[in-house]
């Protein structure tokens, strides 16, 4: 199906949402937005490992696994992320990642 | 040969005296203390005679000359190979008429101040400084190297200064104290720099052998030049600095008059008739050294001497306190001295200055005690220091009366009392040497029977004063020794120094100058001519006097203005114009430039961890830029 | 062939017109259902690569799981109607330009690099290989990450609730650090 | 028997003592007994060390002892004392013992309190007795440690302030000295062969003179900062004015010592050439100390600020004499570390008593104390008498023997920055009798200290032990004075034979 397509495309395509994904997360203040932001690094990553895996190693299926790992991380980082920014919510009644910093210092 | 070693109990009686005195005396016997420290001295006094006696009569001559003895040495301190103190007891003809002259003195001082410091608090106290003076005085007389002789003139010092700063709630004697022990040590300084330079010369610290004329010290000594003198040269400049602040020559007498704040049996036996002299005794000590190798010392020795001599002179005529008139006397007299020893050359006939130094110290000695313990007489009886609330005593003290009498006869050098002898010994010493000294010299004998006159007529005679109360005659334990001192003082001219005490050891001929002895009465005679116009009956005229010489005597009576200068120099120059600023420049350039140092760090660490700020987006934003610097670094740049 | 580049160009429309606008959609609702498009237009691509296996897990997890937890949390935490604050011009062209540089600088690297493939031959990927290799300790098997991830999970649940579950500190409770 | 470890294990044992007590009240009798022993085990000490000298044992260390600790880097726990090291374990011995006597009446955190200060002349024991340079320098942390808490938390006046500064120019000075000690281990074997960091076989070896000139100023600045060298003395003055009496005692008594014993024993004794090269800049350092101190004293009016500058002075003629590397001078340099170091903890336990009496270190605020405490009074102008360098106390013989020393250097020179040097007795005397005739003499100026109660036994004690030693050692030299030159003997062989002059 990916005849006539050059993997560059797909690189290029994989690298411009990777960098939207990195835009968000460093504008966004909201942290469930920071959160999708890396949704979408995770996913331009994936696009990369598949398109690498289909056309420069198609005989394998490392890319593949690759990608089904990261989105079951994904996924589990997803779960946990939601987690502490619920208790960050009760914590400090904001998610506005600014108004997060006990870390400082 | 006789044995001497039991002299060194000499010296350690009076150290055991201190020690039990000073740690058991407050508490156990503050009564009995007095009494044991005049026996314990009484002992020593017997010794010192019995060496004396054994000394120059007993021990026979080696080529007619009296040799050193020592008598006891121990190493004490090692330095180097050659270089070690020892301590010790050396026995030579200066050192046994210097214990003569300790122990005679300072026995009469013991006996003296059983009557005048009855009652005083501290009457232990006072009576163990007394031991520790004189066994640091006797450590000193006796030392057998030039370092030991060191030591114990830094505990002389410190004696005085326990002594002087006796009434130690009155901040007048403590500031006395002070001062005379700060110019006494400045003075040492130049003693220990000048052991030094001796000592890297010769390498050696012994006295016999840095003194043998015929020895290496002496005989290579002169070689080596700096500054156009030889390095001797120096190094005895320096070893007299320390003699001039002992001894309280110009220009580190100031501390002498003001030390008179001292009990005035001290005055009589550290301030008058020994500790002030160690300035002679050294030179004589090294003597071989300054008159063979090193003439230009000599020479400054001289001059120090006579300027000394005549400035105190010019100074006690104008001053009223008694005792710093017998202070600015003392230092005139001890001018003489040292005026002496620079005139003299070295054996036989030629060292008759040295002898006639020596003789002079030794009457002086005896007069100057004499003078200082009958004016602790009149002090105790008036209750002043000032001669202007004095006159007619002759009445109420004839004791005291009669022997300040013969001691102001003897100073003025009235045949025959002792004080014409020696100082005749002197005069002629200088005619033979230098006649610019000489002539110094007359007019400071003329200078001498003035001024004690005026003291004299003054407190004796003068104005009628009204007392608070009668003015009684002192108990016996002070009229006691002031009759002793006196028979002393009119005895003591006619022992035969020229045959015992000489620069080389050997006995030389010497007779009466006619043509020096009767101008130089003569000239005493009209001093006292003089004074009695003055001051015999209450008269004017020494005040129109001052008010023709104003300037001059507003001068002297000033002292010159020296105290004024020391006070600049210390208050003006060393505190404000080097401590101060050391002290500022410590905190504020130093201290401050290590507090720089944290506060940059610290600051630098600030701004560090400003950038620790806890938001989460910048964090990724700076690691972000960062990758893809290194990113474009590593991939386009760095090929 | 021409429908295959059309259809890339679509979905890589899509995704890039949602993608900015999941990060730039001051509606935390709206930029969430961007996203979900996002992801379903890249489970699109998937399928064009011929991985349907994982385009199906992109749509059931990502799609059907994760932007419904998303889309809760916003729910619990915000109101649906709540417009963002705008970013910081500062924070937003910095950001942008760090972006924009890094996308230029990685595209041109890929458009630099000569990607050569390997002549042999595709694997077809069916379901009964993904099982085999995943549950194999062959040389190709992924026994391994496979439990890995499996521990993972368990304990990303675990501590989800743990995390979720109300306790711990007030926040008046809580040291003050900021001194400074 | 390793009799040298007992002078680290006594301390620890004593410390893991205070710490099982239960009752605060019985932590000084066994802090005191702890240390009473430690003293005997100083006296057993020399007494051993003596007759071994006395029956021809001419090793340059005795009691020699040597574990194996990390072998990687070839460091061993090695102990052995030399004539030089004896005497300064007796003096740190005699310094603790007085210094808990003069601490009897700390109340607040006593039981840490005594650990620190115990645990801090563990550092000093276990410094004098190391002949590693790497234990050496463990030691040497231990004992700077323990003087921030004690500063910091016991202290007076700007206390935390003061404890930092001392902590960090000190920690800094150990971090050139830990460079200057790598760098001798790392040239410890020019030829070839194991790396070591044990003086005794380093100084069998000539460290390559490139690699000296290198590490002798790190490692002599590295302990000159300990030993108060200009312009690295300010921790001092504030160190001092703000520590609890026993620490000052300490601090200035024993842990100043460890920077001349140090710069003397590693820097000088195994870096020879260079510190003959290099001896100028440091001899105008130490001879600026000597008379700055001196005159910065004179312009304090705090007690122990004058005692500071006193001992920057002091101690920078220490460092001085060092410099000089002939045999009198060193002799001169280690009594003057004894003598300065028993008169300074003198003077420390004195101000600490007055100061408990008369809640005051201002010398302007007093006066007249003769007559109210003459016990304690008396005994300052005894401390006084002697650092100003009298006879038949220990500041005279020390200072004399470097003076004298130190003027047999053949350079002119040295000898006139010696004269220079010598000045400084009398800036001394000006400011202690300055202080002794504020202070203790003259009329009594306030009121209140009209009925101020006398020195109380535990005082006494401190008091005359010290008084003692330095009465001892000024009025008997000569058996300490051989007991220093006999060691230093092939010390000053080496120097001599490396530096031909």
């Amino acid at each position: 199906m990916s005849t006539g397509i050059p993997v560059q495309y797909f690189l290029v395509l994989a690298t411009i949402m990777f960098f939207t994904g990195i835009y968000g997360f460093l504008t966004r203040r909201n942290l469930i937005t920071m959160l999708m932001s890396v949704e979408l690094i995770l996913n331009a990553v994936n696009i990369n490992f598949l398109a690498f895996n289909r056309y420069l190693y198609p005989h394998k299926l490392e890319g593949m696994f690759f990608s089904l790992f990261i989105i079951a991380v994904a996924a589990s980082e997803a779960a946990v992320a939601i987690a502490i920014v619920i208790n960050i919510y009760r914590r400090f009644a904001t998610i506005n990642v600014e108004d997060v910093n006990e870390m400082k210092h | 040969m006789i044995n001497f070693s039991y002299t060194i109990w000499i010296p350690l009686l009076p150290f055991f005296m201190f020690i039990f005195l000073g740690l058991a005396g407050h508490k156990y016997f503050p009564k009995l203390s007095g009494i044991l420290g005049t026996c314990g001295l009484a002992i020593i006094t017997v010794l010192s005679y019995i060496t004396a006696y054994k000394y120059f009569f007993t021990t026979e001559k080696v080529d007619g000359a009296f040799q050193k003895i020592t008598a006891f040495n121990t190493t004490w301190l090692q330095f180097t190979d050659k270089l070690h103190i020892d301590l010790g007891v050396l026995l030579d003809p200066i050192s046994v008429m210097m214990l003569v002259v300790i122990t005679t003195v300072s026995l009469m001082v013991h006996i003296y101040s059983l009557g005048y410091m009855k009652g005083e608090k501290g009457f232990e106290r006072f009576f163990a400084f007394l031991s520790l003076f004189s066994f640091s005085m006797l450590g000193l007389v006796l030392a057998t190297n030039i370092f030991q002789m060191y030591i114990f003139w830094e505990l002389v010092g410190v004696s005085s200064f326990l002594l002087i700063g006796f009434y130690y709630q009155k901040p007048s004697a403590v500031r006395a104290s002070k001062k005379a022990f700060i110019v006494t040590r400045f003075a040492d300084l130049g003693f220990l720099i000048g052991i030094l330079i001796l000592s890297f010369n010769t390498k050696t610290f012994d006295f016999i052998s840095l003194t043998d004329p015929s020895g290496t010290a002496i005989t290579q000594g002169s070689g080596i030049g700096f500054l156009g003198l030889s390095i001797m040269t120096w190094s005895m400049i320096f070893v007299f600095m320390g003699g001039v602040g002992k001894s309280a020559m110009f220009p580190f007498h100031i501390w002498l008059p003001d030390a008179m704040e001292g009990p005035t049996p001290v005055s009589a036996l550290i301030h008058a008739a020994t500790m002030v002299v160690a300035g002679v005794y050294l030179v004589a000590r090294m003597f071989p050294i300054y008159a063979l190798a090193a003439p230009v010392a000599l020479n400054i020795v001289a001059y120090v001497g006579a300027f000394s001599s005549i400035f105190a002179a010019i100074i006690a005529c104008t001053q009223t306190d008694i005792k710093r008139v017998l202070a600015y006397s003392t230092m005139s007299q001890i001018g003489y001295m040292m005026l002496a020893l620079g005139v003299s050359g070295y054996g036989g006939h030629e060292g008759l200055g040295y002898m006639a130094s020596m003789f002079h110290l030794f009457t002086h000695a005896m007069f100057k005690a004499l003078l200082f313990l009958g004016a602790g007489a009149i002090i105790h009886a008036v209750h002043s220091n000032h001669m202007t609330e004095m006159g007619g005593l002759r009445k109420y003290l004839p004791i005291t009366h009669i022997t300040f009498l013969i001691a102001c006869l003897t100073i003025a050098g009235i045949p025959p009392l002792s004080g014409f002898f020696s100082k005749d010994e002197i005069l002629a010493a200088a005619l033979h040497h230098n006649k610019l000294l000489f002539a110094v010299e007359y007019a400071v004998a003329g200078l001498t029977a003035f001024y004690m006159f005026r003291l004299y007529f003054s407190v004796f005679w003068g104005k009628e004063t009204a007392y608070h109360h009668t003015p009684h005659e002192a108990p016996a334990t002070m009229t006691i020794p002031l009759i002793i001192l006196a028979i002393g003082s009119v005895l003591t001219g006619f022992i035969p120094f020229n045959q015992l005490v000489t620069s080389d050891g050997r006995a030389f001929e010497s007779e009466l100058e006619l043509m020096v002895a009767i101008p130089s009465v003569l000239i005493g005679l009209l001093g006292i001519g003089i004074a009695y116009i003055l001051y015999k009956k209450e008269s004017a005229i020494p005040d129109k006097l001052a008010a023709t010489f104003k300037y001059s005597y507003k001068w002297a009576y000033n002292k010159f203005y020296m105290d004024e200068v020391y006070l600049f120099v210390t208050k003006k120059i060393i505190f404000k114009l080097i401590s101060e600023p050391v002290a500022w420049f410590d905190r504020n350039v130093v201290d401050a430039t290590m507090n720089a140092i944290a506060s940059v760090t610290q600051g630098v660490s600030f701004r560090i961890r400003g950038f620790q700020s806890g938001q989460l987006q910048k964090y990724g934003f700076v690691f972000i830029t960062g990758a893809i610097m290194l990113a474009i670094l590593f991939i386009y740049l760095w090929k | 062939m021409i429908s295959n580049q059309i259809m890339f160009i679509l979905f890589s429309a899509m995704i890039i017109v949602f993608s900015i606008l999941t990060v730039t959609s001051r509606k935390i609702l709206r930029a969430a259902v961007y996203l979900l498009f996002v992801l379903v237009s890249t489970s699109g691509l998937y399928f064009m690569l011929d991985y349907q296996f994982l385009a199906a897990v992109q749509l059931t997890l990502y799609a059907g799981g994760i932007v419904v937890l998303i889309i809760f949390s916003i729910l619990l935490t915000s109101h649906i109607s709540q417009k963002f604050e705008p970013t910081g011009i500062m924070k937003s062209v910095f950001s942008a330009i760090a972006s924009i540089a890094g996308a230029i600088l990685a595209i041109i690297t890929i458009l630099d690099y000569n990607f050569s493939a390997t002549a042999q031959a595709a694997k077809e990927v069916d379901m009964r290989l993904i099982g085999n290799s995943l549950l194999s300790v062959d040389y190709d098997g992924y026994i391994l990450p496979f439990e890995v991830i499996s521990v993972l999970l368990l304990a990303a649940m675990i501590a989800a609730i743990v995390i979720a579950k109300r306790g711990g500190p007030e926040k008046s409770e809580l040291p003050t650090l900021k001194q400074e | 028997m390793d009799i040298l470890s007992l002078f680290v294990l006594i301390p620890v044992l004593t410390i893991t003592g205070i710490l099982l007590l239960k009752d605060a009240r019985q932590v000084r009798l066994v802090a005191i007994f702890g240390m009473s022993l430690q003293l005997i085990m100083a006296a057993v000490l020399v007494f051993l060390y003596l007759s071994a000298r006395h029956s021809g044992n001419t090793d340059e260390m005795l009691f020699v002892k040597d574990y194996l600790w990390f072998k990687s880097l070839n460091i061993h726990y090695a102990v052995g004392v030399d004539g030089i090291s004896v005497a300064l374990i007796s003096l740190t011995s005699i310094v603790v013992f007085a210094g808990l006597f003069a601490s009897w009446e700390v109340e607040y955190l006593k039981k840490e309190f005594f650990i620190s200060l115990i645990l801090l002349a563990t550092g000093v024991f276990g410094f004098f007795i190391s002949i590693d340079l790497f234990t050496m320098f463990l030691f040497y942390e231990l004992a700077v440690i323990p003087m921030y808490l004690l500063i910091g938390i016991w202290g007076t006046g700007p206390k935390e302030y003061s404890a930092m500064k001392l902590t960090l120019m000190l920690m800094g000075g150990s971090a050139l000295l830990l460079l200057g000690i790598l760098g001798i281990y790392f040239n410890s074997a020019p030829n070839g062969g194991r790396l070591t960091f044990n003086i005794l076989e380093i100084s069998k070896v000539v460290i390559p003179i490139s690699a000296q000139r290198i590490f002798f100023p790190l490692t002599f600045i590295g302990f000159g900062v300990l030993g108060a060298l200009f312009p690295f003395h300010t921790w001092s003055p504030d160190g001092h004015a703000s520590a609890p009496t026993a620490v000052s005692m300490l601090h200035a008594g024993v842990l100043m010592k460890l920077g001349g014993y140090g710069a003397f024993r590693v820097a000088i004794f195994l870096m020879p050439q260079a510190a003959k090269e290099l001896s100028w800049i440091f001899i105008i350092l130490t001879s600026i100390s000597v008379v700055y101190g001196a005159f910065g004293a004179i312009a304090q009016k705090d007690l122990k600020y004058i005692n500071a500058y006193s001992s920057v002075s002091h101690c920078g003629l220490v460092l001085f004499a060092v410099l000089m590397m002939n045999k009198t001078a060193m002799n001169g340099a280690i009594i003057q570390m004894i003598s300065h170091g028993l008169m300074t903890a003198l003077f420390f336990a004195l101000i600490g008593m007055l100061y408990g009496r008369t809640h005051t270190r201002m010398i302007n605020q007093m006066g007249g104390l003769m007559k109210v405490i003459p016990f304690l009074s008396v005994c300052y102008v005894i401390a006084g008498l002697a650092s100003l360098g009298l006879p038949g106390l220990s500041g005279f013989v020390a200072e004399m023997t470097i003076f004298v020393g130190a003027f047999q250097h053949p350079e002119l020179f040295y000898r006139i920055v010696t004269i220079l040097a010598i000045s400084s007795i009398v800036i001394t005397a000006v400011y202690i009798l300055r202080v002794i005739a504020v202070l203790l003499l003259g009329p009594t100026t306030n009121e209140h200290f009209e009925h101020l109660p006398d020195a109380k036994w535990f005082e006494k004690i401190s008091v005359v032990t010290l008084i003692g030693s330095v009465a001892a050692i000024g009025l008997a030299p000569f058996w300490l004075s051989s007991m220093i030159g006999t060691s230093l003997q092939p010390i000053v062989d080496r120097i001599v034979a490396l530096n031909p002059f």
